[in-house]
């Protein structure tokens, strides 16, 4: 699939973007790091707003900057959507003919999805007629995304798409791009501050910190990592893979097998058999030592203590990197309970699991 | 004589100011555009030499367009090898109001051209429009009032004008005697009825016209 | 083009402002005699009238404000040799409107009330120079008890007075008739003469323009002007003929 | 303090806001709901940037609005600090005459605080000769917030201030907000998508739905009322106040004496005996019918059933409300645990909270 | 008569171009706000009322106005009560320069006062600034680009005027009489050396300081 990487040297007053990166994809790379690591300023220079001093872009195999070969394909020519995090729309358009504008611009062959779909996908019927300067900011964000995917681009960028957006507006917009993304395969790179968010969509995830990529990789290994910066955020969680193994109509639930064992999570239409992806947050992780009696608690996983660092900014918080049958699952326990349990690398541990969700 | 009835200066003033403005408006958008979003650093110079044409008084800026594309004039030569006349005659009309009113195109269009959001026009290319629909598409829906300005500013300063157009022009009724041109003669021969009729028609007729295109664009503005 | 000025083409009278009127009445009464074309009339400042003509326009006779100009034109080479010669002389006269004249001129010049005096500009008015030479002889030019307002025209000069702006103003009697004719009422008792002596003579040249060559109304337009019916409407508005 | 109360009745295009309100304060007044509901609406009404087709406004007994009486306090002289939603810095000035633009405007007497603190608290230090044109989405935010501080409002209005910060950031930002805005008795309204936010900062909560409030009250029952939509919120959760009972110094952790029990949380740093509020994810809270074994929950609460509802969103979960000594507390378990426990109201429980944390 | 070594002209158009674009930066930057800003419904007919002076001929306009503000003119009567001649004194230059270069400070004004950001304005009005500190802290410096459009074009318009200064101020030397006049006398005597040389150093010395403003705006612009 298209294979993004290069590296690019931008410098802006103070500030020095000067990084490497190479995502192979397929689906979505999570780009995060704090306020003013050089997210958007790495976005830029992907969509080719931005003219870096040294470095080389190619996508998919084609090259699309290269400094020092005068090589430099202007933004129209490049196949992307942007999803910019102050969404600027036209302020003279309606919000339909915002929609259409990049799709018109496609030579119909080229284009993968129709208005009423992405209309449909994102709720925005009823603001169709509408002109953008009175929209709200949730409508604003919403109304953004879909003038992006209509251009049908091969990478998408999205630079906090749904930050203005409420919980179920957020999870309803996260579903539908998901689902788009993966229909046409899409490469994108998706800028968010809400990590939990962030996994749902990635395979691959780059931490930015002043100006440089500095830890990046298969999003499964990334989050877990005990001594990267995710998992000592408070939403840091755990990806395993697993197939779906049966259905409880009658409790709404599903069972999906992870790592050789079940796991019960809220009902998803999805058939028997097919693979799919959970999420684990590493709070709603607790250990014992036993297996636990009559808890309102479904799952309870064997593990390994395979790797346990003290939380770097909340000293009296503990990291554990489990190993579930050679998956990774992190756990977020406090210091007192890890020396009540005695937990060092190898401790065998029962990981009670209070949610598990669908990551895909 | 009975100029008030004569209306071929009124028609020849509305021909010439509208041509004119619609030149301008084509030669002065690009020109409006680099200097509000080009790199150049000579902008600046730019800027300073298209105020020129209005620091001199119109009669010597005609005299000396005159000189350069009349008979005599390396211009003038040039052309009438196309047996093209380029003054006394609606052409040369036509050149000197262009010249002569370009400042007041050019001005406004630069002044609503740079505050065209960067960030529209941006979302435009990431959208797959190039350069020139960029401005057509984002840049300029985004200035119509800038363009309404420069518009109007170009029609109702030619329709004034008379220094330039009376030397290239060469006062010649039928031909190149505009309105401003008959009023002043008017005026110059004593002959006040006369030249309050056609200048309070003028003023009624251009205010008529002016309230309506304003009006126009106020519900657009509304209504968009 | 070029060929605009073929022989059923009017003829294209290049005219001092201050003569235009006259010169629309000989065009209308030459059309009107000899049924040929009535002659398209062009009127401006004389001397931006022979820049134009320099630079090529297509005037077929130019009928001057002074001598000056045709004489240029003469030595330029682009009049018919021999053309040239004075078809009027103007005459200087004072306005001074609201009362019905009664005394000399300079005790006109010299009334308390007379605050402001318009003349046409000296630079680009043989009038102006006329006016110019009637205050000096008369020792109001250097230190004068009024204020002198300059019109770029001869116009000019009259709508000062007109509209209240001057007391007095220094303009041509060929005015007097024009603002008659105009329907501003006569104000013939209204104006004094001045005498001819004290000025230079106004005398205002003709010349036929070389590019008219070949086109036979011209000459008929021109002999028109000079035949007796013509030099008695130019005497008619206030010209006095060649000396 | 400040009481907050009135009516506005606004139309705009379709959207009709028509709604009333009282909030008696004091501190924050969380709002939330739906994108498009109103919210932005009614904070502009408040700021009197909006002029109300009819209504009435009262802030701490002044008059600010009153349609039928022809009154209106126009914004400049409303003691109001808003935090818009997309920030609207001063393009031609730098950062700090932006923090400045209002404190300026202030009698001195009327200063609360100075551009030193505000600039320590966000972390402004740096950018204060900068532009304001090319700061990242973060910053920007906080030269918003820091710039209404400065202007050292009675009112404090504020659109998701921290959307665009990262998780890191926001914190930083909401603990010095929460500091500022108690020091100095600063009445304040708080919109937020992310309730867990809201919860931290707000004493009350209302919610809009259609230009409408449709829920409004205490925060602590508001967000645990199983009928109101707060409850079915993935981030639902509850609010217990306590009394710091000690410090455990080696393991860094307090422990709170909550609704008659102990509680255990990361180490704060507050004198024993001071009362403090502490807030629990429905999510971190597990049901269990007998006291548990060895687990890595360091909390275990006896508490009973008072209120079980199926989720509307999400058939296969509960929302449950426990009665902890007279405290509400919610849970939410999936209706298979739920019905394998055979929880109705009145069921005596053992409530495992996996993660406690301050609220205030 | 040797007027290219007379620089009196030129120190007095000078004095009139400036004087006339600080008073027209001055009545237009209300008008134009307003026009911009304003909720009345008779803002289109203000709009085509401004552009108005410069339908008509200068002369012709500077006719008009001399009747109006005259010794026999309803306004002149007025003034003169207060001993204030207006017309053919430096006072009646500056009036006629400032209605005739109205439009060309009120539109370019207009143009980007409409574009400074509501949003920018709300928030100056929340942190506690009256509509008028609001104007100046927030919409002028937003607007620095149109203010110097407006003034560079009031400037150059008045320098080259002609027609209305020569009816209003009645061409008196060391008083009322302009360098355009100057220019257009040696014109029309046929004075070419004079006229050139005259216009020659208008020209670049407008260029000169037209550059300058630009240029300095330029860097204004970038720096900020
Ligand atoms: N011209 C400039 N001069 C100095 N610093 C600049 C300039 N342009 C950008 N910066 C700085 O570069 C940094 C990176 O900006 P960028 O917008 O890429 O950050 P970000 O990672 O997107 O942050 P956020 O999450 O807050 O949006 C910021 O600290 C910004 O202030
Ligand atoms: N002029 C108008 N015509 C029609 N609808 C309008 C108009 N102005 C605002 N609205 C609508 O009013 C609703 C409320 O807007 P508001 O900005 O208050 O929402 P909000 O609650 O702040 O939403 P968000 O969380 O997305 O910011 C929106 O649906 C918006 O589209
Ligand atoms: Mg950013
Ligand atoms: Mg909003």
């Amino acid at each position: 699939m298209t294979r993004l990487n290069g590296r690019f040297t931008l410098r802006r007053g103070g500030f020095l973007l000067d990084t490497a990166f190479d995502s192979a994809g397929p689906g979505v790379t999570a780009l995060c790091g704090p306020s003013g690591a050089g997210k958007t300023s790495l976005l830029r220079c992907l969509a080719g707003l931005e003219m870096p001093e040294a470095g080389t872009l190619s996508v998919g195999g084609e090259v699309w900057f290269d400094a020092e070969r005068g090589v430099s394909v202007p933004p129209q020519r490049r196949s992307i959507g942007y999803v910019t995090q102050e969404p600027s729309l036209f302020a003279h358009l309606s919000v339909e003919d915002n929609l259409l504008y990049g799709y018109k611009r496609l030579a119909p062959s080229a284009r993968k999805t129709t208005l009423e779909d992405v209309v449909d996908g994102l709720g925005l019927k009823s603001l169709l007629p509408r002109r953008v300067t009175n929209l709200s900011g949730g409508e604003r964000q919403r109304v953004a995304i879909g003038r992006a995917l209509l251009r049908s681009p091969q990478v998408l960028l999205l630079d906090e798409p749904v930050s203005a957006l409420d919980v179920a507006g957020r999870a309803d917009v996260l579903r539908y791009l998901r689902l788009v993304l993966e229909r046409f395969a899409v490469r994108s790179v998706y800028v968010s501050h809400d990590l939990r968010e962030a996994a749902r969509l990635a395979n691959e995830m780059l931490w930015m910190e002043g100006g440089k990529v500095v830890a990046q990789g298969n999003a499964r290994d990334v989050l877990t990592d005990v001594h990267l910066p995710f998992a000592e955020l408070d939403e840091a969680e755990s990806l395993l893979d697993g197939v779906i193994e049966g259905h409880d109509e009658q409790m709404g639930l599903t069972r999906i097998r992870c790592a050789n064992q079940a796991l019960w999570l809220t009902q998803v239409e999805a058939p028997v058999g097919s693979s799919h992806r959970v999420q684990i947050a590493a709070r709603d992780v607790s250990l014992a030592l036993s297996a636990p009696g009559a808890v309102s608690i479904l799952n309870v996983l064997e593990a390994k203590v395979s790797d346990l660092v003290v939380a770097p900014r909340q000293p009296a918080q503990m990291i554990v990197r489990l190993d579930v049958a050679g998956h990774p699952l992190l756990a977020r326990i406090t210091r007192k309970s890890a020396l009540a349990l005695q937990l060092q690398t190898g401790t065998p541990v029962w990981a009670l699991v209070k949610s598990v969700a669908l990551a895909e | 004589m009975n100029a008030a009835l004569d209306l071929t200066p009124l028609a020849l003033s509305l021909r010439l100011a509208a041509v004119t403005a619609v030149i301008l408006l084509i030669l002065g958008t690009p020109l409006a555009w680099w200097l509000a979003q080009g790199r150049s650093r000579v902008r600046f110079l730019v800027e300073a030499l298209v105020v020129l044409p209005v620091v001199l008084p119109p009669t010597v800026l005609g005299f000396y367009l005159l000189q350069l594309l009349g008979a005599n004039g390396p211009l003038g030569r040039l052309w009438s090898l196309l047996d093209v006349r380029l003054v006394f005659s609606f052409t040369g009309l036509v050149i000197g109001s262009v010249i002569f009113s370009l400042p007041f195109v050019v001005y406004p269009l630069k002044g609503v051209f740079e505050k065209v959001p960067r960030a529209q026009l941006e979302a435009a290319a990431t959208l797959g429009a190039g350069p020139l629909d960029r401005f057509f598409s984002v840049a300029v829906p985004a200035s119509l009032s800038g363009f309404l300005a420069a518009g109007v500013l170009a029609f109702a300063h030619t329709l004034g004008e008379f220094g330039v157009v009376l030397m290239l022009g060469g006062n010649i009724p039928g031909e190149t005697q505009v309105l401003s041109i008959a009023i002043y003669n008017h005026v110059e021969q004593l002959q006040y009825p006369a030249a309050h009729a056609l200048s309070a028609g003028l003023v009624a007729f251009s205010f008529v016209v002016l309230a309506v295109l304003h009006f126009t664009h106020s519900r657009t503005k509304a209504a968009t | 083009g070029p060929a605009a000025w073929g022989a059923d083409e009017p003829v294209r009278v290049a005219v001092a402002a201050n003569f235009k009127q006259t010169m629309d009445r000989l065009a209308a009464d030459f059309s009107k005699r000899t049924g040929e074309l009535a002659p398209i009339v062009s009127s401006g400042a004389s001397g931006l009238l022979y820049s134009q003509i320099v630079q090529g326009a297509p005037f077929d006779v130019f009928f001057s404000a002074d001598q000056d100009r045709p004489v240029r034109l003469e030595q330029d080479g682009l009049v018919v040799p021999g053309s040239r010669y004075t078809y009027a002389v103007g005459k200087l006269a004072i306005w001074r409107p609201g009362r019905t004249w009664s005394g000399t001129l300079e005790q006109a010049l010299k009334a308390p009330d007379v605050k402001v005096v318009s003349i046409a500009n000296p630079a680009v008015a043989p009038y102006g120079v006329a006016a110019q030479q009637v205050l000096e002889k008369l020792g109001l030019w250097a230190k004068p008890p009024f204020r002198v307002v300059q019109g770029e025209s001869l116009g000019q000069a009259f709508q000062f007075v007109a509209t209240g702006n001057a007391q007095l103003g220094f303009i041509a009697l060929s005015q007097v008739k024009e603002a008659m004719s105009a329907a501003e009422g006569t104000i013939a008792n209204e104006v004094l003469e001045i005498d001819s002596r004290l000025y230079a003579p106004l005398a205002q040249d003709a010349v036929r323009l070389k590019r008219s060559a070949g086109k036979a109304a011209v000459g008929r337009f021109l002999d028109f002007v000079r035949s007796p019916e013509g030099r008695a409407m130019i005497a008619a508005a206030g010209y006095a003929q060649d000396p």
